[in-house]
């Protein structure tokens, strides 16, 4: 049984509609690519599946019908979101964003900065003066303090260095094979997501117009959904 | 001016600022910690000083009365949390001036409504009653250094609940994006209700515990909301031990203003007219003293943001 | 060597004990695109804020077109000619794109202190902000608000408004972050055609971006430039592979 | 037909003296039952610009021919000065500030009540013949107090052990009683109006300063006594009425206010009362119509004052008797008994100025 | 022409027919409160200025309107009095025209704005609504306790200033100098706000960065916004004074800041005619509820209550939509 499904999902930012029909699913422990060009949708998808946003359509998770219940509520059924643009708490030290929202389970603080020994050294700093890429990864680090079933990913290596950033696609890879945890990601990068991502939707213009396995996100499709 | 008189004003001024604590001390949680400005803060001191006066009158009390002001304070401002503030967090500060504007008439005239047009009465506990004789033989009322005590106590909780625990974490995490805090788990609707009631139970803790040496009357609020205002501001938003310093200076800068500057400007002028100057300007004083801070510290003595 | 543009010399910023900027020397000549690179939290914004005027130096100097501009603040700087885009979109959301553009016009031409007659409707300010929407692709979008703009259209406007200054150096703070393949494909494409016009220091994590657009490559590191050098040398740097790029590309 | 306005403190903190002057005013109005004579009352806010608009709005409007009811000397000054140069009657049921009385003054402006300084005056009076050598006084900084401790210094004959100007609104006297304690004075005067004086009396009780107290009768008025509670007990306050007055038209007023509104009257509604009485008689006398007359009317004053005797001096001021009150208490509820008389046939300071 | 355009010149032109219709029925009074709301609306226009368009929560513009009041009651006292305000170095004697007046206080409110402005603008967020309301408090309390011109019980004017060609003490006339004084600034606000200045104020305030990276600098612009929304308030403050023939320290008072804001907000926030629709619904409101009830408070807090939780925008929005007008 899958632990998340969209069904049909449409939702509009006041007049202007953003979705028109987007739907997906992932099973337990699976990774999905949420992919598609600029302003096609996928923030908006991700504000849907957290509860951010009003939708019309289906949305389950584990089972249990998400579409009426508020965002803390859906976060407490198991989901940690990564937001696009970090939005860390900017007046909080690093240790205090990690513990503001923290639940009990496998991921604690020693972990989180096992994961990036670079929040350990700023634990005490406030988190508004943080580097773009330190922020990033306090806000990858906050999410895994909720100890999550599914971890949801919104351009979570945006500005991050190299290094930083295969580190991290590598710590997912261990995520899924370890844990078992299941990661929607939304990303860019092609070649990174290969290394974790399974299945692959793509959306065009607020719809899924694809969804399939990764390996065959290449050639035609990769043409002409994402341009590259 | 002898020595202990000056010491006594000294302490005066440390007690107003204390007593100027206690009264902006729920403010603080509401404004500095939420950072929701809130106009309507006196109402709620008001009806904390009305209930315990009612309470009082019937039950000759002041323990009950205490009680009785703190559920009423706190009952208000959850109420007026879920009907209207709730709806404001989003929104920018201006909306709120309006919405907390209007509830000071609602207030106000309602309590006018309820009380009547005349101030009510509210005394000293006959066990706290009287003064007594500080080392150095300068009398001083025992009530006040309750009220001292009582500041302080606050002042201490509060930092401890905002400062270490994890609900003050989330607080101040609401405060800089509501919405992700939420998207993380955190009922942050609720925890802000809660929150808001408490400072509007302290608004009330305050309003019960000062009008028992003030007049408890119809509009009491709006200058102790002004000057709460200006202790916050002092300190820094945000910053509980900035409140406690910013209300010690407002104090001491009234309270020896108040005394002093008449004796210095009647040095070369002469009684009446220094007396008169003098008070002028100690009027001024506080205001000045806040703009000089923020002049010179534009996010006050323990602010960090702005 | 043809004479710098832009050069700081020593440059030193320390936070408590931290010390962001590390004694950085560096400088940017006509015609190049120096791209930065550096692990996070390495210094790179905090260099680029010197340089813009946003924060002051403790020590170390900077001089634009052979001027010392260490004490000027960051207007006047751009009043020079050093034009800016942020690693966060800084724009006006509830603007349009082009009231953002003429903005940069306004800066650019002519006092702000006019009063009377509509910006929208002053030839001299409008051309100009239309010339630079058109060269990003924006010009059908001239009437957007900002704020219902997508990620990657916002970066575009970021360096519309730059390029309206017709400036005389870029700083450029991660333009590519957020931007799809297609979209990063088509900012390399403007700024190499832009460093024709003027000199570009550019900070980025994309190293596809980096290596095809970079004349000059510098690692900074804790602060400290730690190689320059040409694309091929830093690539082959087997510190710069330790400290940053891993086993990427 | 006589159309009054009667402008008043209806809402807010200061509600209480408006809505006293209001009952006593009509109270005497419906006692009359008259047919020709009709009263508009509206609530100023105690706001200058607010009590401007609705005498504007009475004048053009209602076409009132007269206008009363203020309380706040400052909304007076906004008010009176157009109101009479635009040739309406003003009678005053409480401010009486000293520019109305002297240079300002004006012949269709009454004051039923008293002259400001008058209650400050008799209070200076009584500390001398009290016998005290060295008082402390205070009063807040702004006209209205400048002019209570004037008024106290040109009747007290002793020594001043300090003069202070506390904030207007203030609300805590700590460091006032302070100074007083340290002063070496034997007495102390303050005029201290509304909370001000609600909060300096329970402060000054519980400082265990015990020098006695003497004030005019606004902190000692029947609708705040009892929110001071016993702290007031004993304290000497000035007035030029008060409910155990005997004469027949009090005894009568007394009696019929409790009665209608179920609370003893105040000072403010014993005011009301007389300018309501004073209008009366002088509609008796003249039609309002002919200004002349119904000014001479309202200078004969022929009506029977709560005060017992009445009369006008020449710049329209009462020259009256004023009283030593002292507050006790009556079973639970505080209130004013007249002890002695302080000045005998009071007018005013200014009455030299008043050119009329 | 847009909706909200349309609101406005409907609103615009009532204010102005309403008088005009009282005037010949024969009821001043309409005519006064129609001034009253015109001035009000002036000051709020002025305030929009710092607050709409640059952003700038001013909770201390009482400031320039108690300005404007004693620049007219200063002024017209002397004269009253005949106490030349000074003799060196050249005999002043004070004025009791209303074109002098307005020059001494928009130059006044405008001087004091750009005192204020250097030290407030240092701060901003609630630091501004604090300091703005710091310096408030100083000029009230600084009021109160001025005895040479009235102190706490303010200075009554007895007669209304002149005006060359008029007669002001006629309601209708004094309201069509105000109402004239009121479309004037209405006008130049319309055009500040899409000239190149509006243009560079309103993006200092959403984007400070941005503005300072193309070379101009936001805390200037700020200044010079703030200096024009003291004078325009400043202005009104004159006009009230002469409206009431009265000044008082009331006008410095933390409410009347309050007041002010509350018409912007109930309008419509950086809304061109949003404080002329709020300062006009306000007047009115305090003029029929007045009449309802004692505890008229209530109401008008409850309807103010509405206002806000429902009418996002203020009342412009409410009918007009709720985008601001982009062109
Ligand atoms: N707050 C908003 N108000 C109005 N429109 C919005 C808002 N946020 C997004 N949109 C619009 O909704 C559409 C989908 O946006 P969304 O952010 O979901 O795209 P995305 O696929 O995440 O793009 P990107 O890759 O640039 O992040 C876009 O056309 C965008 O302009
Ligand atoms: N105001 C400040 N107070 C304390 N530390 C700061 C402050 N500003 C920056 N820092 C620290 O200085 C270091 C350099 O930050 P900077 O933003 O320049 O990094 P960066 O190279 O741009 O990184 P990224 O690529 O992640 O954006 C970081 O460790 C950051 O936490
Ligand atoms: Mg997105
Ligand atoms: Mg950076």
């Amino acid at each position: 049984m899958s632990l998340l499904e969209l069904h049909d999902l449409t939702a509009s930012y006041g007049a202007s509609q953003a979705l028109f029909g987007v739907s997906l699913e992932i099973a337990e422990g699976e990774v999905l690519a949420l992919m598609g060009r600029n302003g096609m949708g996928k923030s908006t998808t991700v504000r849907c599946l957290c509860g951010m946003m009003a939708a019309g359509g289906v949305r389950r998770f584990a089972g249990q019908d998400i579409g009426k219940l508020p965002s803390h509520k859906v976060a407490r059924l198991g989901i940690g979101l990564v937001p696009e643009g970090r939005r860390c708490f900017r007046d909080l030290t690093v240790t205090e964003n990690l513990i503001a929202a923290a639940r009990p389970g496998p991921w604690d603080q020693a972990r989180v900065e096992a994961l990036f020994p670079r929040l350990a050294e700023r634990r005490t700093q406030i988190s508004g003066t943080l580097s773009g890429g330190e922020q990033q990864m306090l806000a990858i680090g906050r999410a895994l303090m909720t100890n999550p079933r599914l971890l949801v990913l919104d351009e979570a290596t945006e500005g991050l260095a190299p290094l930083v950033r295969q580190e991290i696609w590598d710590a997912l890879g261990v995520l899924k094979r370890e844990s078992g945890l299941s990661i929607l990601v939304v990303d860019k990068a092609l070649a990174e997501l290969a290394q974790v991502a399974d299945r692959a939707v793509i959306l065009e213009r607020g719809r899924s117009v694809w969804d399939g396995v990764f390996a065959e996100v290449k050639g035609e499709v990769a043409e002409r959904y994402l341009g590259v | 001016m002898t020595p202990i008189l000056i010491a006594e004003q000294v302490l005066n001024g440390l007690q107003s600022g204390v007593m100027l604590f206690l009264m902006a001390a729920g403010l603080t949680l509401i404004f500095g910690v939420m950072g929701l400005i809130n106009l309507a803060h006196g109402s709620l001191y008001m009806v904390g000083a009305f209930a315990a006066a009612a309470t009082a009158a019937v039950t000759g009390s002041f323990l009950l009365a205490l009680v009785a002001a703190l559920a009423a304070a706190a009952a208000a401002g959850a109420l007026v949390e879920r009907l209207v503030i709730r709806r404001l967090y989003d929104r920018d500060h201006l909306d709120q001036v309006l919405a907390t504007f209007a509830l000071i008439l609602i207030f106000s005239e309602g309590t006018r409504w309820i009380f009547g047009s005349f101030p009510l009465y509210l005394d000293i506990p006959e066990a706290l009653s009287g003064p007594v004789t500080l080392p150095g033989g300068i009398q001083y009322p025992l009530y006040r250094l309750f009220i001292i005590g009582m500041g302080l106590v606050v002042a201490a909780l509060l930092f401890w609940l905002i400062a270490r625990t994890r609900l003050g974490i989330r607080i101040r995490a609401g405060e800089n994006d509501r919405e992700m805090i939420a998207a993380l788990g955190v009922d942050i609707a609720r925890l802000y209700t809660l929150v808001f009631a408490l400072g509007a139970a302290l608004a009330g803790l305050a309003g019960a515990l000062v009008g028992a040496i003030q007049s408890v009357q119809v509009g009491m609020g709006e200058p102790v909301l002004i000057l709460a205002f200006v202790v916050i501001v002092i300190g820094g938003i945000g910053s509980i031990e900035g409140a406690l310093v910013g209300a010690i200076l407002v104090g001491l800068t009234d309270t020896l203003g108040g005394i002093f500057l008449p004796q210095i400007f009647g040095l070369f002028m002469d009684p009446a007219a220094a007396t008169q100057t003098g008070a002028a300007l100690a009027s001024m004083a506080i205001y000045v003293l806040m703009a000089a801070v923020l002049v010179w510290k534009p996010t006050g003595l323990f602010g960090a943001k702005s | 060597m043809t004479e710098a543009i832009l050069e700081t010399r020593g440059l030193v910023k320390t936070y408590g004990a931290l010390r962001a900027s590390d004694g950085i020397t560096l400088d940017l000549r006509p015609g190049e695109i120096h791209a930065v690179i550096g692990p996070n939290g390495a210094g790179k914004s905090t260099m680029i804020k010197q340089l813009s005027g946003n924060i002051a130096p403790d020590e170390g100097t900077v001089h634009f077109l052979g001027k010392d501009v260490t004490g000027l603040s960051t207007m006047a700087r751009a009043r020079m000619g050093l034009a800016r885009t942020f690693q966060v979109s800084a724009l006006a959301m509830e603007d349009t794109v082009l009231q953002n553009a003429v903005l940069g016009a306004l800066g650019a031409t002519s006092s702000p202190y006019r009063f009377f007659r509509p910006a929208l409707k002053r030839a001299e300010l409008r051309d100009r902000a239309m010339a630079a929407l058109e060269r990003m692709g924006l010009a059908g979008h001239a009437a957007t608000v900002v704020s219902e703009l997508s990620h990657g259209q916002r970066r575009q406007l970021e360096v519309a408004v730059a390029l309206t200054l017709q400036p005389r150096a870029f700083l450029m703070d991660e333009p590519m972050a957020g931007l799809g393949g297609e979209g990063s494909q088509q900012l390399t494409s403007i700024l190499d055609r832009l460093r024709a016009e003027a000199p570009i220091l550019l900070i980025e994590h994309d190293m596809d971006a980096v290596f095809a657009l970079a004349d000059r490559i510098s690692v900074l590191v804790y602060g400290r430039i730690v190689a320059t050098g040409t694309v091929d040398e830093i690539r082959r740097s087997p510190e710069v592979r330790d400290a940053y790029l891993g086993d990427a590309e | 037909e006589v159309k009054v306005g009667l402008i008043t403190t209806l809402s807010g903190g200061g509600a209480g003296l408006g809505i006293d002057t209001r009952d006593g005013f009509m109270l005497a109005v419906e006692e009359a039952g008259r047919d020709d004579l009709e009263v508009v009352v509206e609530d100023d806010q105690q706001k200058p610009d607010v009590a401007v608009q609705i005498a504007d709005r009475m004048i053009q409007s209602d076409k009132v021919d007269l206008l009363t009811g203020i309380v706040w000397s400052n909304l007076a000054m906004a008010v009176v000065p157009s109101a009479t140069a635009q040739g309406l009657f003003y009678l005053s049921t409480n401010a009486a500030p000293a520019q109305l009385a002297g240079k300002g003054c004006n012949p269709n402006y009454f004051s039923v009540s008293y002259q400001n300084d008058n209650l400050h005056e008799a209070a200076g009076a009584y500390a001398t013949s009290a016998d005290f050598k060295k008082t402390f006084i205070l009063a807040p900084n702004y006209p209205a107090g400048k002019d209570s401790l004037n008024g106290f210094k040109r009747f007290f004959k002793g020594e001043l052990a300090g003069e202070i100007y506390t904030k207007l609104g203030q609300t805590d006297y700590a460091a006032e009683i302070a100074q007083i304690r340290a002063s070496g004075a034997d007495s102390v005067f303050f005029f201290l109006p509304g909370g001000m004086g609600i909060s300096f009396l329970k402060q000054y009780a519980d400082s265990g300063v015990d020098l006695p107290l003497v004030g005019p009768a606004f902190s000692f008025d029947q609708n705040i006594l009892q929110a001071v509670g016993d702290a007031a007990l004993g304290v000497k306050n000035t007035s030029q009425w008060n409910k155990d007055l005997e004469n027949e038209s009090n005894a009568h007023f007394v009696e019929a206010y409790l009665a209608k509104y179920d609370r003893l009257p105040s000072l403010y509604s014993a005011q009301g009362y007389d300018t309501a009485l004073l209008l009366l008689s002088a509609m008796d006398k003249a039609d309002i119509s002919d200004k002349d007359a119904f000014r001479a009317a309202l200078e004969a004053a022929d009506f029977a004052s709560v005060r017992g005797e009445f009369k006008f001096s020449a710049s329209h001021h009462p020259i009256q008797d004023i009283y030593v009150r002292e507050v006790i208490k009556e079973g639970d509820i505080l209130t004013n008994k007249i002890v002695g008389t302080a000045i005998e046939d009071r007018g005013h300071a200014y009455e030299d100025e008043c050119k009329m | 022409m847009s909706r909200e355009r349309l609101l406005g010149a409907v609103v615009l032109l009532a204010l102005g027919l309403v008088p005009l219709a009282a005037h010949l029925m024969g009821e001043p009074f309409t005519i006064t409160l129609a001034t009253r709301a015109a001035i009000l609306a002036l000051a709020a226009v002025g305030l929009n200025i710092a607050l709409g368009l640059g952003g700038l929560v001013s909770l201390g513009h009482a400031t320039f309107f108690g300005i404007g009041g004693y620049a007219m009651g200063i002024l017209a006292s002397h004269v009253q009095n005949y106490e030349p305000m000074f003799e060196w170095p050249v005999l002043f004697e004070g004025s009791t025209s209303m074109p002098v007046i307005w020059l001494v206080a928009v130059l006044a409110s405008a001087l004091v704005a750009l005192l204020i402005g250097l030290l407030a603008l240092r701060t901003s967020g609630v630091y501004f609504i604090m300091i703005t309301l710091a310096f408030g408090q100083m000029f009230y309390f600084f009021s109160i306790s001025w005895s040479r011109y009235g102190g706490e019980d303010g200075m009554s004017i007895y007669v209304r200033n002149g005006f060359p060609g008029l007669n002001t003490l006629d309601p209708i006339q004094f309201f069509g100098l105000c109402y004239a004084v009121l479309c004037l600034v209405l006008l130049g606000a319309h055009l500040l706000a899409r000239s190149p200045f509006g243009l560079a104020l309103g993006a200092a305030r959403q984007s400070p960065d941005r503005v300072q990276a193309v070379g101009l600098d936001p805390k200037r612009l700020r200044l010079v916004g703030f200096v024009i929304s003291g004078a325009i308030t400043g202005l009104a403050g004159a006009l009230f004074a002469d409206l009431n023939r009265f000044v008082s320290p009331t006008m410095f008072s933390w409410q009347t800041s309050g007041e002010i804001m509350v018409f912007i907000i109930l309008g419509g926030v950086g809304r061109l005619f949003g404080p002329v629709v709020g300062a006009a619904v306000f007047v009115m409101l305090e003029h029929w509820l007045g009449d309802m009830s004692e505890y008229w408070h209530i109401w008008l807090g409850v309807l103010l209550l509405a206002v806000v939780l429902f009418a996002r925008g203020g009342l412009v929005g409410l009918i007009a939509g709720r985008e601001r007008a982009h062109d």
